[in-house]
C-alpha cells in the first residue's frame, strides 16, 4: 500500500471505473437512483448533528409548546416555523428523521456486521472441521431458518431483561436489539462461507500448509473470503434493508429503542397513532424516509446479486 | 450435384458486449448431403457448438446471427419466425447434447420425455406414441425397455441415459441430427458404443448427421468429411481420409498429429504453440498467424477466404492461393 | 350430545343475525336497539367477584348487580339495596334493606341469602374483592329483606367499599361448583368465567373472551327496560384500528378514545364526543428513603432532598403537557388525588408558573447544582399517553441538569417495578374507587407492612402519619376524620411525596344519535344510553 | 419411508423438547405474572401466597418438568388472564390464525409464482421491471404501517372492507369456528390476508424469479427446446416444475414466518387468533399461554418440515432413489 507510486492511484480508479461491476452500474438508473438516495440518506444520518438544525434527542431544548406545528407554519403559541413540522413532543421533525436514520442504519449496519461475523466464523467452523460439528452447526441452521425472526428477537429481549439490571435496561436496549436481529441472520452466511470452505479445504495448498505447520484456517480466511465477497455483500446489503424493517416491526410490538432517542421505527409507531387526527406529517415523513432507505438499498441489492452473478448477464 | 440437406452459407454470429462486438463465428459456409457424417472439429471456443445451435436456432442471447444464410433442404431456415422453427426442431432437425446427465428433465419419467416430443410433432394416440417410443428405446439399445421406459433418468447408467437422449432427439424422426460432443461426457468404455449406436440409427433412417466433437479418433472413424474451425472461422473442409491423411491448412496439419493415438483430444495442442486468440483479440489477416509455423507476410494483412481444392476440398490459407500457385508454378 | 349441537347452532345462528346487521356498515342505518361497543381491552373474566379490574367491573355491571351504586356524579344510589345505614343499635353493624322482586336471569328470585352468600364470597380469598370487606366479620340475613354486615370495629364508609360487589344466585354458585371465587392455581376453568346468572338488565348470550361478547336485554329485570335491547361488546387493542372502525360505522361508541383523535372526531359528520374527568390521576413518585439510586450517577440520593423534590415541582409545566401532550384533555392539578374523592381541596390543586430560576436556585442549594442522572421508568400502555407524559417530563427536568434516561415498557413489566421497589423514579396512576382519601393513604402513603403501602413506591415512612391513617379506617365522627385527613394531606403535600401532573379527562365517541355519559370510574352504563 | 419417518419423529421429539425448555426458562424472565393477575388492593402477604399456590417458587427444574409432564397431555394450565383452560383458548383461536396463514400463504404463493415466472421469462421488459420494483415496497415497510395504511384507505376512506375483526362465523365440525363461509368473513380476510402475504409474496416471487433464471439456464430445457416442444411446454412443464422443488421448500418453511408474523397483522386488524393471543399474553405475562403458544409454533414447524419432506419426495423422484436401490 504504502509503496505504492502516485501514478498507481489513478489506475486503480480507472480499473475500477473500467470494471464490469461498474460498467454495469453505469448502465442502470435504477441502480443509480437507488445508491445515490442511499448515500444521501447515510451521508445525512451520519452528518446528523451538523445538518439537523435542532438536537431531538437533547431533551433540554425541546420546548412542548413547539409541539404538533404543522410543516412550513408558524406555530400558534410560539411563532416558530419548521420545515416538516413538529411532533407530539415539540421536536423538530425532519431534526427527529435525520437522528432517527442514524439510529436506525446503526442498528441495520450494526445487526449485519453481527451475523456476518457470526456466520462466517461458524460457516467456516463447520466448514473447516466437518463431521459432528458441522452437522450440529447446519441442524442449528435450519432450525434457525424455520424459527421467525421477530419471535426470536421477543425472546432474546425477554431473556435480556432478565439478565440485564432494569438501571442499564434502556442503554442496553439498543445492542440488545442488535443481538436480536443480527441473530436470526446469520445463517445464510454460514452457508455460502461454509460451502466455500468445502471447496478449498480439500485443495493443494491448504494440505501442504498443513504438512508445513501453517495454520491452515488463516490461508482459508485468505483464500476463502476474497471468494464469498461477492454473495456476502449481497446478503449484507439485503440484510441491512431487512434489518432496519425489523427494527421498525419490532418497536411496534413495544421491543426497541427509548421514545427520547427514537429511530425511523419508533417514530413511524408514534406517528401512526395521528393518522386519523390531522398531523399527518408526524407519519408520511419518517415513513417516506424509511420507504426511501429501505427501498433503495433493497434495489441495491438487487442489482448487485444480478450484477455478481455473471451467468445472468 | 443433388441439392444439399444442409446448406449454411457465411454464417456470421455475433455477440455485442460492452466492449464492443464479438465475431464468434465469421463467414462460415459448409453443406452436409443427404445421409452424410460431417464431422466439425476445433478447439474449445473455435465455435463449433455454436454452429449448431445456430444451425437449430437456439442461440442464447445476446448471441445473434449478423449475417448469412442457412438452407434445409431448400428452405431457408435462419430468418423462420419463432413457431416455424419450433417445428422444425425435434421434427427435421435433431440435437444431442454433450452431458446426458444433465440433458433430462430428472423430474420426469422416459417415457413421459419421449411421448411428449413425439406427440408434439406427430399426430398420434398416447398409446401408439408410447409404443413408439419403446420400440426406439430398443432400438437405441436400452434391455427390457418396455419395462424400464417408466423409471426417471436418475435409474440409468450414463452410457445408458445417452442411449435415451439419441432417442429422443430421433423420437420424431429428423433429417438431420446435430451432435455436440455426444461422448465427451462418458466413460472411455462406453463412447465407442454410444458413437456407433448414433451412426447405425441414423444410416438406418437416412438421417444426416453434423457430429461436433473434438477427439479427431471418432471422427476419423465416423464422419464421411470434416470441417475444422479455428477462432470461428473455417479452416478447412473436406473428406476424412483426405484431410487426415493429407492436411493442407497448418493448422489442420498441427492438429492432425494427435491422430495417430486416436485417444488424445484435441484440446491440448502441444504440437502448435501458442494458443487460440480470444474473440476479441482476433489478429488481423489470418486468425492462425501467430502460431503459423509458415506464416507470410501476406497473412498478417489480409484474410485467407475458403477456396476450393482439388477433390472437393476447401481451404482457407494463403499457401494455397491460386494466384499464388500459378506464380510459384 | 344433541343439547350440546342445538345449543351451538342457536349460537351460530345468533351470531349470523347479529353480525348481519353489523355488516351492513354504514350504509344503513344500525337498528337502534342494538349498540356496537368497542373499547380497548376485554372484562378479564365474567366471574362477579375474581378480579378487582375496571373493564371487568364495568361489563359485570350489565350482568351482575350491587347493593349500591354510583351515579355520575359520585353519589351512592339504591341499586338491589334499596336503604342502608349504620344500625343504631351498634355501630359495627351495616344494616341493609334488600329489594323485593329481584328476579335472576334463570328465573329464581332473589333472597337474602343470595345476598349474604355473594357478600361472603367476596370476601373469601381467593376473591379479588377480600380486600375491599377486610373489615367485615359476619353476613347475616335478619329477616327476608335485611341483611346485616357486622364489620370488627367502626367503619362508617364501608359501603363505599360496595360499589363493585356482585350479587349472585347460591343456588346457581352450588349447582355450578363455583361456591368461592375461581382459583388461579386451581388449574381448571371455573364455570362461571364463561358463564353467568345475576339480575342486571342484560343477560349474557355470548362469551368469546378478547373477540366478542354479546348481551341481551333481560325482560324480567325489576328496572324501568333501557332502550338498547342487545349490546355487542368488542375490545379493539390497536388505537387507530379503534378509531377506525368507529369511523367506517362498524361500531357505536368507542369507550378508550386516543386524546389526540379527539377534536378530529368532533368534527367528523355523524359522530360526537362526550367527555368528562375520570376518577385517576396521573402523577410521578420517588425513591425518597434510600440512600443512593441504582440509575443515578449522583453522590447519595437526590430525591431525599426536598429542595431536589420543590426544584422538580417548579420545573414541572403541567398546562404545556395539558395542551401538548393531552390536546387539552385532562385537568392539571398538583393535588395528588381525583377532585370527586374526599378531602380534595382548591388549595392542593393549585399550582403556579414553572419557575426555572428558582428550581436551578434549588438544585444548587441541594448540592446537584452540576444536575444528576437518573431513570425514569414509565408504562407506555396502562394511561392516556402515558409515555408522552414521561417524555415531556424528560424534557423539563433537563433543564435543571437532570439527565433522564425514559424506560417506557409494558404495564406488566412496569408496576412489578414499583411493587417490589426496583424503582427509582416512576409514574403511576390511581383511582379512588371508594372516594375518600384513606384509599390513596393506605396504598400509597403508609408503610410498606402488612396490607398497608403495597404501593408505595416512595419507600416514604413516618410511623407518626401510618397511626393517623391507622385511625381514620374506624373514626365514626365524619368531621373530625375529614380533619384528620386534611392534616394527613398537609404533612404529605408538605413532603412532596408526589409529583401530580394531571387528574385524567374521559371521552366516549360515538354515533352522534346515541346519548351517553361519561363515568367517573369509566365504568359506562348502557342502560343509560338513549338514542335521538 | 417409515425408517425416514421414524427418525423425522424423533427428531421433531428433539426440536420440541428444545423449544419447550427455552420457551419455559425464557418466559422467568419476562415479568411477573402475580403483578397482572392481582389488583391493586392486594397485599404482598396475598401476593406471594398465590406466588406458592402457582409453584412459581418451587426450583427450575420441578417447573419445567411438570409443565413438559402436562404439556404432553396437551394441558397447559389455565390462562393466568383468561381463567380458561389454554388448550381450550388456542384451539379455539387457532382456526383464525390458520385460515388466515392459510389465505395469505395461497395468495402469496400463487400471486409470488405468477409474478415470479413472468419477470424471470420477461427479463428486461418495462412490466416486469415495474412488478420487481413495486414488490420492493412491500419489503420495504413495516407490516404494521402496511395494515394501518390499508385500513385507513379500503376501511375509512372507501368504507369497501371491514377494518378490523372476522365477520360472521360458523361452525364447521365442533370446534373450527370458519369465516371462509359467509360473505362478511371473507370481506374481513381481505386486508389482513394482503398484509400478511405481501412480505411472503415477494419473497416467493424473488426466489420463483431466481430459480427459473437457473433453470432456464439448464442442459434439459435447451434439450426440451432442441425437441421442437412448445414454449408452453417448456416454461411450465419443464421449466417450472423443477422450479418448484426449491420453491416448495422456501415455501413451506415460510409458513412458519406466515404464522408468527400474524401477530402483527392480528394486533392491527384485531384479528382474533393465536398470535394476538399470545402478544396480548406477553403483555400480561400470561405464561402458560405464552408456553403453550411456543410450543405450537414448533410444533407447526415440525409438522410443515415433515409435510415439505413429503412433498419434496412426491415432487422429486430422485429422492427416491435410496427406496429403488434398497430393493435391488
Amino acid at each position: 500500500m504504502t509503496d505504492s507510486t502516485p501514478e498507481d492511484r489513478p489506475n486503480a480508479l480507472v480499473r475500477a471505473w473500467d470494471s464490469d461491476i461498474a460498467w454495469s452500474f453505469r448502465r442502470s438508473p435504477l441502480a443509480i437512483i437507488a445508491a445515490l438516495v442511499s448515500l444521501i440518506i447515510i451521508l445525512a444520518a451520519v452528518f446528523a448533528p451538523w445538518l439537523a438544525p435542532h438536537d431531538p434527542f437533547d431533551p433540554g431544548t425541546l420546548n412542548l409548546m413547539d409541539g404538533f406545528t404543522p410543516p412550513m407554519e408558524p406555530n400558534a403559541f410560539t411563532g416558530n416555523v419548521y420545515w416538516l413540522g413538529t411532533d407530539n413532543q415539540g421536536r423538530d421533525v425532519f431534526s427527529t428523521i435525520l437522528y432517527g436514520a442514524r439510529i436506525s442504519l446503526f442498528v441495520g449496519f450494526m445487526a449485519v456486521l453481527f451475523a456476518m461475523v457470526l456466520g462466517i466464523t461458524l460457516g467456516l467452523i463447520a466448514g473447516y472441521r466437518g463431521g459432528w460439528l458441522d452437522s450440529l452447526l447446519m441442524r442449528v441452521a435450519d432450525v434457525q431458518l424455520t424459527f421467525p425472526s421477530i419471535l426470536l428477537a421477543l425472546l432474546i429481549f425477554g431473556v435480556a431483561r432478565g439478565f440485564i439490571p432494569p438501571a442499564y435496561r434502556e442503554a442496553m436496549a439498543i445492542w440488545v436489539l442488535i443481538v436480536a436481529i443480527g441473530l436470526s441472520d446469520w445463517v445464510q452466511y454460514a452457508r455460502v462461507v461454509r460451502g466455500a470452505t468445502m471447496v478449498e479445504k480439500s485443495k493443494e495448498y491448504v494440505q501442504a500448509a498443513r504438512v508445513i505447520g501453517a495454520h491452515p484456517t488463516k490461508i482459508l480466511v485468505r483464500h476463502i473470503l476474497p471468494n464469498v465477497m461477492g454473495p456476502v455483500l449481497v446478503i449484507a446489503t439485503i440484510g441491512l434493508a431487512l434489518a432496519i424493517i425489523a427494527e421498525a416491526t419490532l418497536s411496534f410490538l413495544g421491543v426497541g429503542v427509548p421514545p427520547t432517542q427514537p429511530s425511523l421505527g419508533t417514530l413511524i409507531r408514534i406517528g401512526q397513532g395521528f393518522l386519523f387526527s390531522g398531523e399527518w406529517w408526524i407519519l408520511l415523513f419518517p415513513s417516506l424516509t424509511l420507504l426511501a432507505l429501505a427501498l433503495s438499498v433493497n434495489l441495491l441489492g438487487d442489482w448487485l446479486r444480478d450484477a455478481l452473478n455473471p451467468r445472468l448477464r | 450435384m443433388p441439392e444439399p440437406l444442409l446448406s449454411v452459407r457465411d454464417l456470421v454470429v455475433e455477440f455485442p458486449t460492452r466492449r464492443g462486438v464479438l465475431r464468434a463465428l465469421d463467414k462460415v459456409s459448409f453443406d452436409i448431403a443427404e445421409g452424410e457424417v460431417l464431422g466439425m472439429v476445433g478447439e474449445s471456443g473455435a465455435g463449433k457448438s455454436l454452429t449448431g445451435a445456430a444451425i437449430i436456432g437456439l442461440l442464447e442471447p445476446p448471441g445473434r446471427i449478423a449475417g448469412g444464410e442457412i438452407w434445409l433442404r431448400g428452405e431457408r431456415i435462419d430468418n423462420l419466425a419463432r413457431e416455424k422453427m419450433r417445428r422444425i426442431r425435434g421434427r427435421r432437425i435433431g440435437m444431442v447434447f454433450q452431458d446426458p446427465l444433465t440433458s433430462l428433465n430428472p423430474l420426469y419419467t422416459v417415457a413421459e420425455q419421449l411421448t411428449e416430443t413425439i406427440r408434439t410433432h406427430i399426430d398420434v394416440s398416447e398409446k401408439e406414441a408410447r409404443k413408439r417410443a419403446i420400440a426406439l428405446l430398443d432400438r437405441v439399445g436400452i434391455p427390457a425397455a418396455s419395462r424400464r421406459i417408466d423409471d426417471y433418468p436418475h435409474h440409468f447408467s450414463g452410457g445408458m441415459r445417452q442411449r435415451v437422449v439419441i432417442a429422443l432427439a430421433l423420437a420424431a424422426e429428423p433429417e438431420l441430427v446435430i451432435a455436440d460432443e455426444p461422448t465427451t461426457a462418458l466413460d472411455v468404455s462406453v463412447q465407442a458404443q454410444i458413437i456407433d449406436v448414433l451412426k447405425e440409427i441414423c444410416a438406418e433412417r437416412g438421417a444426416s448427421v453434423m457430429l461436433i466433437t473434438h477427439d479427431m479418433g471418432v471422427i476419423a472413424e465416423t464422419a464421411d468429411r470434416v470441417a475444422v474451425l479455428y477462432a470461428g472461422r473455417l479452416a478447412e473442409i473436406g473428406p476424412v481420409r483426405d484431410v487426415i491423411q493429407a492436411a493442407e491448412h497448418p493448422y489442420t496439419v498441427g492438429l492432425m498429429g494427435s491422430i495417430p493415438t486416436l485417444t488424445q483430444t484435441a484440446d491440448r495442442l502441444t504440437q502448435i504453440p501458442g494458443a487460440m486468440p480470444r474473440l476479441n483479440a482476433i489478429p488481423t489477416g489470418c486468425a492462425f498467424n501467430p502460431r503459423c509455423t509458415r506464416v507470410m507476410d501476406r497473412c498478417r494483412i489480409d484474410r485467407p477466404e475458403l477456396a476450393a481444392r482439388p477433390g472437393g476440398r476447401q481451404v482457407s490459407c494463403w499457401l494455397y492461393d491460386t494466384a499464388m500457385e500459378a506464380a510459384d508454378g | 350430545m344433541t343439547t350440546k349441537r342445538l345449543l351451538r347452532s342457536a349460537r351460530t345462528g345468533l351470531v349470523m343475525s347479529t353480525a348481519a346487521a353489523a355488516l351492513m356498515l354504514t350504509t344503513v342505518a344500525v337498528d337502534a336497539e342494538t349498540l356496537r361497543w368497542a373499547r380497548v381491552g376485554d372484562a378479564l373474566t365474567m366471574d362477579p367477584h375474581s378480579q378487582n379490574e375496571g373493564p371487568t367491573h364495568t361489563l359485570n355491571h350489565h350482568i351482575y348487580e350491587t347493593l349500591v351504586g354510583r351515579a355520575v356524579d359520585g353519589a351512592l344510589t339504591p341499586r338491589l339495596a334499596t336503604d342502608w345505614g349504620i344500625s343504631d343499635d351498634d355501630e359495627t353493624v351495616w344494616v341493609f334493606t334488600i329489594r323485593e322482586g329481584v328476579k335472576f336471569h334463570d328465573g329464581s328470585d332473589m333472597t337474602v341469602e343470595d345476598v349474604v352468600f355473594s357478600l361472603d364470597r367476596a370476601r373469601t380469598t381467593p376473591s379479588g374483592m377480600a380486600a375491599l370487606h377486610a373489615a367485615v366479620e359476619e353476613v347475616t340475613a335478619v329477616d327476608d329483606t335485611t341483611v346485616h354486615v357486622r364489620m370488627s370495629g367502626p367503619a362508617p364508609l364501608y359501603v363505599q367499599n360496595l360499589t363493585n360487589t356482585f350479587i349472585m344466585s347460591k343456588a346457581w354458585a352450588e349447582a355450578n361448583g363455583v361456591e368461592t371465587a375461581p382459583n388461579f392455581a386451581a388449574g381448571e376453568e371455573a364455570y362461571s368465567v364463561r358463564n353467568t346468572n345475576g339480575t342486571g338488565p342484560y343477560m349474557l348470550v355470548e362469551r368469546d373472551p378478547e373477540v366478542r361478547t354479546v348481551l341481551q336485554v333481560f325482560e324480567d329485570h325489576w328496572d324501568a327496560a333501557p332502550e338498547v335491547t342487545e349490546i355487542i361488546y368488542t375490545p379493539i387493542s390497536e388505537a387507530a384500528t379503534r378509531v377506525a372502525a368507529l369511523l367506517s360505522g362498524e361500531v357505536d361508541i368507542v369507550q378508550d378514545v386516543p386524546v389526540q383523535d379527539i377534536a378530529r372526531l368532533e368534527q367528523t359528520d355523524g359522530i360526537r364526543v362526550v367527555r368528562g374527568p375520570e376518577n385517576r390521576n396521573i402523577f410521578f413518585s420517588y425513591d425518597m428513603a434510600s440512600d443512593s439510586l441504582a440509575s443515578s450517577n449522583a453522590e447519595g440520593n437526590p430525591f431525599a432532598s426536598p429542595e431536589v423534590r420543590e426544584a422538580m415541582s417548579l420545573v414541572i409545566d403541567r398546562n404545556a403537557i395539558q395542551q401538548v401532550v393531552m390536546r387539552g384533555e385532562s385537568q392539571p392539578s398538583a393535588a395528588p388525588l381525583p377532585p370527586f374523592v374526599n378531602g380534595w381541596t382548591e388549595e392542593m390543586h393549585a399550582f403556579g408558573d414553572p419557575d426555572l430560576a428558582r428550581a436551578q436556585e434549588l438544585m444548587a442549594e441541594a448540592g446537584y447544582g452540576d444536575g444528576f442522572s437518573v431513570q425514569l421508568d414509565c408504562p407506555n400502555d396502562r394511561y392516556l399517553n402515558d409515555e408522552a407524559i414521561c417524555q415531556a417530563l424528560v424534557g423539563m427536568l433537563a433543564r435543571i441538569g437532570v439527565s433522564v434516561d425514559l424506560n417506557a415498557q409494558t404495564r406488566s413489566l412496569h408496576f412489578p417495578l414499583i411493587e417490589n421497589w426496583e424503582t427509582d423514579f416512576y409514574l403511576l396512576g390511581w383511582g379512588v374507587p371508594t372516594f375518600d382519601s384513606q384509599y390513596v393513604f393506605d396504598f400509597l402513603v403508609h408503610s410498606r407492612e402488612g396490607s398497608y403501602g403495597a404501593f408505595n413506591g416512595s419507600r416514604y415512612s413516618n410511623p407518626e402519619l401510618d397511626a393517623k391513617i391507622e385511625a381514620l379506617a374506624t373514626m365514626t365522627d365524619l368531621e373530625e376524620r375529614d380533619a384528620l385527613i386534611a392534616e394527613i394531606w398537609d404533612e404529605v403535600m408538605e413532603e412532596r411525596i408526589f409529583l401530580n401532573v394531571h387528574n385524567q379527562v374521559l371521552a366516549y365517541a360515538m354515533r352522534d344519535d346515541i346519548n351517553l355519559d361519561v363515568h367517573p370510574e369509566n365504568q359506562p352504563r348502557m342502560t343509560t344510553v338513549t338514542f335521538d | 419411508m417409515i425408517a425416514f419417518i421414524l427418525r423425522r419423529l424423533v427428531q421433531s421429539v428433539i426440536v420440541m423438547l428444545t423449544v419447550a425448555l427455552v420457551a419455559f426458562s425464557l418466559f422467568r424472565f419476562v415479568g411477573d405474572p402475580i403483578a397482572s393477575m392481582v389488583g391493586q388492593e392486594t397485599t404482598l402477604a396475598e401476593r406471594a401466597e398465590l406466588r406458592e399456590a402457582l409453584g412459581l417458587n418451587d426450583p427450575f427444574i420441578v417447573q419445567f418438568w411438570s409443565f413438559v409432564a402436562r404439556a404432553a397431555t396437551g394441558d397447559f394450565g389455565i390462562s393466568y388472564r383468561l381463567q380458561q383452560p389454554v388448550m381450550e383458548l388456542i384451539l379455539s383461536r387457532l382456526p383464525a390464525t390458520l385460515e388466515l396463514a392459510l389465505v395469505s400463504g395461497i395468495l402469496a404463493f400463487l400471486f409470488g409464482v405468477g409474478f415470479g415466472v413472468y419477470t424471470a421469462l420477461r427479463r428486461g421488459n418495462w412490466l416486469s421491471g415495474s412488478i420487481m420494483t413495486i414488490s420492493l415496497i412491500g419489503v420495504s415497510l413495516p407490516t404494521f404501517l402496511i395494515g394501518v395504511l390499508l385500513i385507513w384507505v379500503f376501511a375509512v376512506e372507501l368504507q369497501w372492507l371491514p377494518s378490523f375483526g372476522r365477520g360472521d362465523t360458523v361452525y364447521i365440525g365442533d370446534w373450527w369456528r370458519t369465516g371462509l363461509l359467509t360473505e362478511s368473513g371473507r370481506a374481513s380476510l381481505i386486508l389482513p390476508a394482503i398484509t400478511l402475504g405481501l412480505y411472503q409474496m415477494t419473497l416467493i416471487m424473488r426466489l420463483v424469479r431466481a430459480e427459473m433464471l437457473e433453470v432456464l439456464r439448464t442442459d434439459y430445457i435447451k434439450f426440451a427446446r432442441a425437441r421442437g416442444l412448445s414454449n408452453r411446454a417448456v416454461h411450465f412443464g419443464h421449466a417450472l416444475k423443477n422450479t418448484l422443488v426449491p420453491v416448495i421448500t422456501i415455501t413451506g418453511l415460510q409458513m412458519g414466518s406466515i404464522i408468527a408474523f400474524s401477530i402483527i397483522t392480528e394486533t392491527v386488524f384485531q384479528w382474533p387468533g393465536v398470535g394476538a393471543l399470545f402478544i396480548r399474553s406477553v403483555q400480561f405475562v400470561d405464561v402458560p399461554v405464552m408456553a403453550a403458544y411456543l410450543m405450537l409454533i414448533a410444533l407447526v414447524f415440525v409438522v410443515i418440515n415433515l409435510v415439505v419432506d413429503l412433498l419434496y419426495y412426491a415432487v422429486d423422484p430422485r429422492l427416491r432413489v435410496d427406496r429403488a436401490n434398497a430393493r435391488h
